[in-house]
Order: C-alpha cells, then structure tokens, then sequence
C-alpha cells in the first residue's frame, strides 16, 4: 500500500513543478512531474489517497492527491497557504523542484460505489481530494449512478476548481450546487452553510454514497444532517486531516484513539469514525 | 554457569572500547548516563538505571535524515544512514525491553526505519541483571524480571568475583570470542521482586477512555515532555528542514523527539487543535503505553523501569493510574 | 590581517544617517561592519543579537539615537536598559564583553560614527574570531561520521 | 505539621462558602512525595498538607487557571492558592503584567523557613534546606489575603552566593566551556519552562513552527540560545523560586543564569522582582517614569 523511495521510506522522490496555477486567494493549484522513479510508485494511485510534498529547505507536509493516474503522469495538489510549508510551496515557480513521498493512505472504495448514486460534499479546500472522486466518475461516467456535488466555501473567490464547474454541469447524469457564507454581489447562487444546501437539496438515501471533506466542524455537522436524512453511517464517507510528519505510520502524530489516520485513514467510513474511541473533533 | 572475573571483564571491556564504540553507564557532572566511555574504569557499577534509556542510541534525540543542496532549480539529496558498531555495556533489562519494544514499530511494522534498523543492526547488547528492584521500579508489574536475559544479547549477572555470562544470541557469541570464561558449578543468583502493581487488561481500557478521571489527574501536568523523553518506548518525532550553513543553499532534513504532552502535538497549521485539554493529552500518553501501542504494533508501550515516575517534577505516577485503573475494574 | 565579521544594527533616523554622512564625507570606516538598517534601536530584541553571535559575527554593534532624541520619543530608552543587560547576561554565557557594544550616533555625526566603528573593529580584531559559535558544536558544513549513501541528481539544470 | 491543620479549615471555609471555586494547594502522593492539588470540595481539603516538602510554585498554573476561557471568554472562578514568600512575589509580578486582576486570587500565604533538598522527588520532609533556601532571608509572603504561621523576623543568611562568584571570577572562555558542557546535557524537554510562572507565553518564541531564532535539534548552540534567550526573557521577572533548576532532569543549573540577573538587575536599577507589582525596569522608559 506505501511504496518507498528505494529502501528508505522517509527519503523523498524529485519532482518538476510544471503548472502553478492560482486558484483562489493564498490557494494554489501545483502540478507536479515526477523525476527519478517516482513515476513507478504513481502508477497506480487512487481517489483519497496524500503524499507528502517537500519546500526543501523548510519541511514536508502531506497533502491530498487531487489528480487520478488515468489523465496522465502528473500529480496535482492543491495547497492553501497557511503554515511555514505550505508558504515555502507557494514562493517556488514553474521548473522548480519540490520532494514528493508517497502514495500513502487508504482510498475511496470507488469499485464497491459502481451503480450508485454519489453526493460528494467539499468545503474549502477540503474539495481538492474529492476531485479524483469527481474525476473518476466523469471517465468512467456509466459505472455510476447520479452525482451530486455540494461545494461550499466562505467567498465566492475561494471556491476551488471554478474553470472546471461547466465542464461538470455538462456532464450527464451531474450537478453542482454551489454555496458560499459571505456572498460578493456577483453572487446568485445559494448562500449559508453546506448544511442549510445539504438540508433544503434534502438527497434520498436510497442506493446513494455520501463523501465528504472538509474542515473537522464540518463534517461533523454534514454528519448530522445525513444522518437525519435517513443516511446509514455505512453509506457515508469522510476523509480526515491531521498534522503528521511522517505519512507511514512511526511517527504517532496523527492517531485517533488506536487508529492511525496515515495508514488506517485518510479515508473512513461515518461507521469507522463513529467507532474510533477518540473524536476527530 | 560460565564466569568471567572482574578482571578479564575489564581488559574485554577496554578491548571492546578500543575496536568499536563502547557506551556504558558513566557519571557526567553527577548524572549518571549511558555515553561512550573510552576505558573501563569510567563505568558506573552500582546504579540501579541511568537517567536516560538507551533507546537514544537507536533513535537519537536528533539525526539528520538527509542533506539537501540548491544549485540554482537543481536539488541534490544525499541520504544520511548512520555507520559504526557500537556496543552498550549495562543494560538493563527494561531497556532491552524498550528496544523491543520500538523493534516491533520500526522494523517489524512494514515499511521498515532504514536509520532505526541499521543502528539495531549494528549495535549489542551486554546486559547487566539488576541486584534489587529500585524504589520505582515495576517491571514484574508488566511481564519483565530484574534478569530477564530475554532482550539481550549478552546477559551478565553478578557472582562472587565477577559476572556470571549467558550468550544469548549468535551477536553476542561472537563478540564473546576469545574471552576467557571459567566454567563454574551452581546455579544463577535468584532475583528479589519487590513490587507488583495490579496490571489492567488491554481490553478494560476503552471502557474507561471518557472518565472524568483524566482531566483530574492531569490537572497539575506541566505539559513538559520529561516523562516522553526519560521513557524507553516513547517514539513521536518531528522532522524538519534547517539551514546547514549561513548563505548556502544547504540545508539538513533532521528528526527529532517530540512528546504527546506537549501543547502544540497536535496542533495544525490552521489552528485547530483536537488535544487542547491536558487531559486529553495525557490520556492519550497512557493509552499509547497500554492500548494504542499493543493494538497498533503488538507489544506493551511499557517494561516498568519506573523512570517516569521518578523524573515526573509533579508526581504524575503511572502506577497510581494502573492501580487506579484497576481498582475501577475491580 | 584576521578580519572580524562585525553585524552594525543602525537605527534609521539617526545611526544609518550617520552613516550616510561618514561615507558621502569620505571618512574611512572598516569595511568589516556589515549594517542592517532597523526603524529604532529599540527593534533590537535580544534575540536579533543571540542570532548574529550564533551565526558567527565576531562582534555585533549596536548604534542608536542619542537619548532624547528618538524619533519614537522612548524607544532608546529601552534599548539603554536592554543591551546592557543582555551584555551582562551574554558575557556571563563567556562572550568576550568587548564583542559587543551599545553607543548613540546622531544623523550629523559622521566622524562620531567612523570613530566608533573603527575602535569596535579594532578591539574585536584584537580579540580573533569568536569561539561562540563553533565551540563544541558540530561542524556545519562537512557530513559528520556518515558516507554518501546514495546521491540522487534532479537531472535538470537551472 | 501545624500549618496542615489552618490550611485545610481555610480551604474548607473558602470552597463550602462558594468564595472560591478552586484551591490550590499542596497533598502527598501514593509514595508520599509532596505534589500540587487541585481541591474543589471542602470535602477533600483534608488533602492539604503543609511540610518542608511543599517545594512546587503553585503560581504556574495561575495563567491557566484564571484565562478567561471558551469563545465567549467567559470569566473563571475565583481561585485561592497556596504560597510560599517566593511564590508570593510571583503574583506580584504576574498581577503586573495584567495576567489576571487581584480580585480573581485569594492568596493563603504561609511563612516559610525553607523547604529541603530533594522535596517532590523523594518522600522527605527533613534534611539540609535547598540552596535557595540557605540564601533566603525571606520568611514572610509579600502578598496574601490571609497568613498562616508566625510572621518570624527575617533570617541571616551568608548572602553569599559561592556558585555565582566562582563563575564570576572565571575568564570569558573558561565560562563558555562551563555553560557548553552543562547545555550539553540539555534534552529539550522543555520542564524549566513549563514550571516557570513566568513562562507563559502562549507560544514559545522559541518553539515556534517558523522560528528563526532557534533550531529545532539538540546541537548544544542551540540550546544554549534557548537557555539564554529564555534566562533574558525573566529579567526583572525571576523570582528565584529556582523551580526551573530543580525540575531539571539533567541537572543543569539554570537557575544561575536567573540568579546573575536578578543581581544585574539589582545593580544596574536597584530593582528587585516581584517586591511589589510592578514591571521589570527593561519594560519601561529611563527614570522609572510609566511604561
């Protein structure tokens, strides 16, 4: 499940931004080509899954992949500027190097949600792992059933993936509902909470997988409502964050209870999480 | 039992420290460490464990991972393993325990630690039974023995006129080569066991993970990180790049102890911070040792050398907790 | 000749102006003093001090407006009580006193602050190179008791 | 001990009055170590205990205590605690930097001739004094609400600190290599910090995720600078409670470096922490004149 640089795990594999795309106010989209064996250990990666990505110099974190295997050999994250790493990733350019460890984690089970319908809820920045779930559907759009996609964020310019929002709507069988807390007067789409969306779209549970990410609070309010909607913790998937250094299960960071979010998670079902003895919260 | 004399362990250790490096147990201003010693009449005897475990010679408070170096868009990484044998006289079989311990982390859970397991690989163990259990001692609380010579490589236990020795493993027969052992009639020297704390079962604690308990208890933690530092098992780390020299682009990728005590452990860049309470945190601490720890990786995060117990500067006892625990089981 | 690293903290409205007036008079000053130009005296936290020692300066300087004269009313006042102090505790720690050094220089004092710069050099040069940084630590360039395992080239050029 | 008895029927009458929420006070653990106690229930004030045990300065958990909490800020209780003479003054400096106001602490201030050598370490309540102590002349707290004990005249003492003149009179290099090889032992586990009163910077300066001041290693550089930065941080501030020294696992004598200062500060401004609550002279303008 964790492929290694070679025999030591915390060494990183090379890689060439080739795109660096602003996407929104202190967030960025990288697109990264991966130089010495890296190649190999991508392959194969699935939706869900993070690497850790190095500003050398100044440190590593883990980020979401938000790119599939299937629509070529780059990698894609997105990152918001936020910590000491994140602004290091921010200050290179086009041709840079940067340090890529992975893939790590678990993913989305998307064999198992063939033919049924999908609500895939973001907020924030926490949409950027749920693209390659998007993505998957859309290439292999007769697999599945109805997608709905929730995407939520505080302002209208912090919606993440906007160029990418037409070619959804167009898709068959697809919609997008977006919704932002604080509205700019441009805005004629749904305003408040993903939860105020989540409850007036009011989805049927039936035959239907729920996915979610976002920031803790979110997903636990998400929760409360799908639950209320009828959504067995079954049908509903999380993808967790925590802070760790080390993405292979050593360094004790990022557990929750006995469970390590680095190799047990990212990717949890609501019945996984409920059972984890501590909160994510 | 096969004997070396005083003497004869002593000429073997001075060889030992002349061919490799020889860590032992050696008083520095006072406080009693394991450090390499170039001759054996630094070596402490009469201890009963120094302050630190020797876990720090498998998983150093630092070591560099790698090197990074910038020329212009190009980056050259040089990857860091450690080298040299190193042998440590005096362990303790707590401290044995301890390297099994984290062996069960950082070797046996896939993928393995390359800088872990090659100073593992590199190193032996010449344990040294302890004579009586110290005033905070409860190995025999967790399934250890003041001479288990399990986690060794070479056991030694005192004996009228010098050590009793046990070559446990093939490591240690062959750094026994050569050295002149007296084959002695009798039996090793029976051990005291001085204390036994009631143990609770794995399975008991997640009964117990939402009592008000841990929030009281913790109330007076400092949130230093003694008790992860001074513990034989304890294993989070931070890694991090910093500069190597002023005005080059070089720079080292370092690892380096860090603690579930502290406030910031789980902190992230945004500011959420799922452990705030020290309750919480402490909780976490023994639930690692007795819980997390054995269903994650298998064994106890725990072997009861006690030296928590006696480094904590306001008395959070883990024994108190376990027999705490117990009592509610009960 | 051995020649100190010296770091100058100068204060914008009057040191570096001082500055200024020693160079456009063409007084001569030691090129060892490298200056960083801060908004007041007071910006020199201890730590900015602590930082250049470690990083190797053989003698940091620091050069203020005359009391009274800041342009932020107080600023130098707490500099005065401050470097003293940390003087006080950095030669406590073993740095040589004269390493470091506190003194005010006015935006028309260009001979003052050639003076001063010339003597601090000269005391520092007499002291060699500081110790404080390379005592006991390990090296910082070199890879200390490793080999290179494995080196892996990006392959592409700048 | 006489004073265990006052203590106690203060903390009783205080918690079963509603005058406080929480005492803070002292207890024996299970092995009869002296540690902090947090008594809430004049039920379990018979917890107090009072001996030459009571080492801790129980003001370092004050800030924590008595930050207004939760996102409303909602006001803690009121809290009354337990203080030796040199922990007295460690209010004193904290209610001078506006941590929290007078009204928030009830102070039991308990005269003190000392405290021994090895007290939360070991179950010991007789034996030589701390090295604080036999330079302490100090018997009476300096602020208290109510005092336990009999105010004693001051003590002699030798007022001669050997430790700090030995090193005084050393040359600059044979110093560095005193302080190197004592910060060489240093593991980073941060304990001075913690313990210190004073220390209650949400976020270490020195711990920062992008500091610049310090690394994150243990090359003793490094922690040398954190020593030294965080010893120049309690300038004027230190109370020489010496929690810092004793918590110490390695040993290292920290509290030296508090001691130099607090002379330093003694000399160049005749200023000494936590008399009175006022600021550290280094904080305000020359002549003393506001802040």
């Amino acid at each position: 499940m964790i492929d290694t640089n070679g025999n030591n795990p915390l060494m990183p594999y090379l890689g060439r931004l080739v795109e660096v795309k602003d996407m929104a106010p202190e967030i960025k989209l990288f697109r990264v080509e991966l130089l010495n064996g890296g190649r190999e250990a991508f392959a194969s990666y699935r939706p869900g899954q993070f690497a850790f990505v190095s500003a050398f110099g100044i440190g590593e974190a883990p980020f979401g992949l938000a790119s599939t295997p299937q629509r070529g050999g780059t990698l894609e994250f997105a990152v918001q500027r936020l910590g000491s790493v994140t602004t290091g990733l921010h200050e290179l350019g086009e041709g840079d190097i940067v340090g890529v460890r992975g893939p790590m984690g678990n993913w989305f089970p998307m064999e198992a949600f063939r033919h049924k319908d999908l609500l895939v809820l973001g907020g924030g920045i926490g949409g950027a792992p749920l693209r390659p779930v998007i993505q998957t559907v859309l290439d292999n759009r007769p697999d599945y059933g109805h997608l709905t996609i929730l995407w939520a964020a505080r302002h209208p310019s912090l919606l993440i993936f906007r160029d990418e929002y037409a070619v959804w709507r167009a898709t068959p069988d697809t919609e997008l509902h977006l919704t932002v807390d604080q509205p700019d007067p441009d805005w004629d789409q749904h305003v408040g909470l993903i939860t105020d969306l989540l409850e007036e779209l009011a989805p049927s549970p039936k035959n239907t997988i729920a996915i979610t990410c976002g920031p803790p609070i979110m997903i636990y309010y998400v929760d409360q409502v799908l639950r209320k909607l009828g959504f067995a913790p079954e049908q509903s998937y999380v993808t967790l964050e925590a802070r760790m250094h080390c993405g292979i299960g050593k360094c004790g960071r990022c557990n929750l209870g006995d469970k390590l979010i680095c190799v047990d998670g990212p990717v949890f079902s609501m019945a996984e999480a409920g059972d984890l003895l501590e909160s994510f919260l | 039992m096969d004997v070396i004399t005083s003497g004869a362990l002593a000429s073997w250790l001075d060889r030992l420290a002349a061919e490799s490096t020889l860590i032992a147990p050696r008083s520095v201003e006072g406080v009693l460490l394991y450090r390499p010693v170039t001759s054996s009449a630094d070596i402490a005897r009469d201890f009963t464990r120094p302050v630190l475990s020797i876990k720090e010679f498998f998983f150093p408070a630092t070591e560099r991972l790698l090197t990074i170096e910038k020329t212009g868009q190009t980056i050259t990484l040089q990857q860091t393993l450690p080298e040299g044998k190193q042998v440590i006289f005096g362990v303790r079989p707590c401290d044995a325990r301890g390297m099994k311990v984290m062996d069960a982390l950082f070797i046996e859970t896939s993928p393995a630690d390359t800088y872990y397991a090659s100073r593992r690989e590199n190193t032996t163990l010449i344990g040294l039974a302890c004579k009586e259990m110290g005033e905070s001692c409860f190995c025999t609380s967790i399934g250890g023995t003041p001479d288990d010579h399990r986690d060794m490589d070479i056991m030694l236990t005192e004996v009228e006129g010098g050590y009793a020795v046990q070559a446990v493993t093939s490591k240690g027969k062959a750094l026994l080569e050569g050295v002149p052992l007296q084959e002695r009639p009798g039996h090793l020297p029976k051990q005291v066991i001085t204390a036994s704390f009631p143990f609770p079962e794995t399975a008991y604690w997640p009964l117990r993970f939402n009592d008000a308990y841990w929030e009281q208890m913790s109330e007076r933690c400092l949130s230093c990180r003694i008790c992860a530092y001074v513990c034989p098992t304890c294993r989070c780390f931070d890694i991090r790049d910093e500069p190597l020299a002023v005005g080059k682009d070089q720079y080292e990728r370092i690892r380096c102890w860090d603690s579930c005590a502290g406030e910031a452990y789980r902190r992230i860049a945004g500011g959420h911070n799922p452990r705030a309470a020290k309750g919480q945190r402490l909780r976490n601490r023994f639930f690692c040792k007795f819980y997390y720890y054995p269903q994650q990786y298998g064994p106890l995060a725990c072997t009861g050398c006690g030296r928590c117990v006696d480094a904590c500067p306001v008395n959070i006892d883990i024994t108190e907790v376990m027999s705490h625990l117990a009592e509610v089981e009960a | 000749m051995y020649e100190p690293k010296i770091i100058a903290f100068l204060c914008t409205w009057c040191s570096y102006t001082g500055a200024d007036l020693a160079g456009t008079s063409r007084l001569k000053t030691p090129w060892n003093v490298r200056a960083v130009r801060v908004p007041c005296s007071g910006r020199v936290s201890p730590e900015l001090v602590m930082r250049a020692f470690d990083q190797g300066a053989d003698g940091v300087l620091v050069l203020g407006c005359h009391i009274g004269e800041c342009h932020y009313d107080s600023g130098n006042h707490r500099t005065a009580k401050r470097i003293p102090v940390l003087h006080s505790l950095m030669t406590f720690a073993g740095l040589e006193p004269e390493r470091l050094r506190l003194d005010w220089v006015s935006a028309s004092e260009g001979d003052r602050f050639a003076r001063i710069v010339n003597e601090f050099t000269e005391a520092v040069r007499a002291l060699g190179p500081s110790q404080w940084r390379h005592v006991n630590s390990l090296p910082s360039v070199e890879l200390p008791n490793t080999a290179p395992q494995e080196v892996k080239e990006a392959g592409v050029g700048g | 001990m006489p004073y265990t008895d006052e203590i106690q029927a203060k903390a009783r009458e205080l918690l079963s009055r509603g005058q406080t929420a929480c005492v803070i006070g002292y207890e024996a653990g299970p092995r009869g170590r002296v540690r902090p106690a947090f008594i809430y229930s004049p039920d379990d004030a018979g917890r107090l205990v009072w001996n030459r045990g009571c080492t801790h300065n129980l003001t370092t958990y004050l800030c924590q205590k008595l930050r207004p909490h939760g996102h409303n800020g909602s006001k803690p209780g009121r809290v009354a605690i337990v203080v030796k003479p040199c922990d007295s003054r460690a209010i004193n400096v904290l209610l001078a930097e506006n941590q929290f106001s007078r009204d928030q602490v009830y102070i039991i201030g308990v005269t003190c001739d000392g405290i021994v050598e090895g007290a939360g370490f070991k179950s010991i309540t007789e034996g030589p004094l701390q090295k604080r102590c036999q330079q302490c002349s100090e018997h009476v707290p300096v602020i208290y609400d109510v005092l336990i004990g009999q105010p004693a005249p001051s003590g002699k003492t030798s007022g001669e600190d050997k430790d700090l003149a030995r090193l005084e009179a050393m040359s600059p290099v044979e110093r560095a290599e005193f302080w190197l090889s004592q910060f060489d032992r240093c593991i980073r586990c941060y304990a001075c910090r913690q313990a210190c009163p004073m220390c209650n910077c949400p976020t270490c300066l020195y711990e920062r995720d992008d500091s610049l001041w310090v690394g994150a290693g243990i090359r003793v550089d490094e922690k040398r600078t954190f020593h030294l930065g965080r010893a120049y941080h309690l300038a004027g501030r230190c109370v020489g409670c010496d929690e810092c020294e004793r918590v110490c696992p390695m040993q290292i004598p920290i509290g030296l470096l508090n001691r130099k200062l607090a002379k330093e500060m003694q000399t160049m401004f005749g200023f000494r922490a936590g008399v009175a609550p006022v600021p550290s002279p280094i904080t305000t303008i020359l002549n003393g004149e506001g802040s």
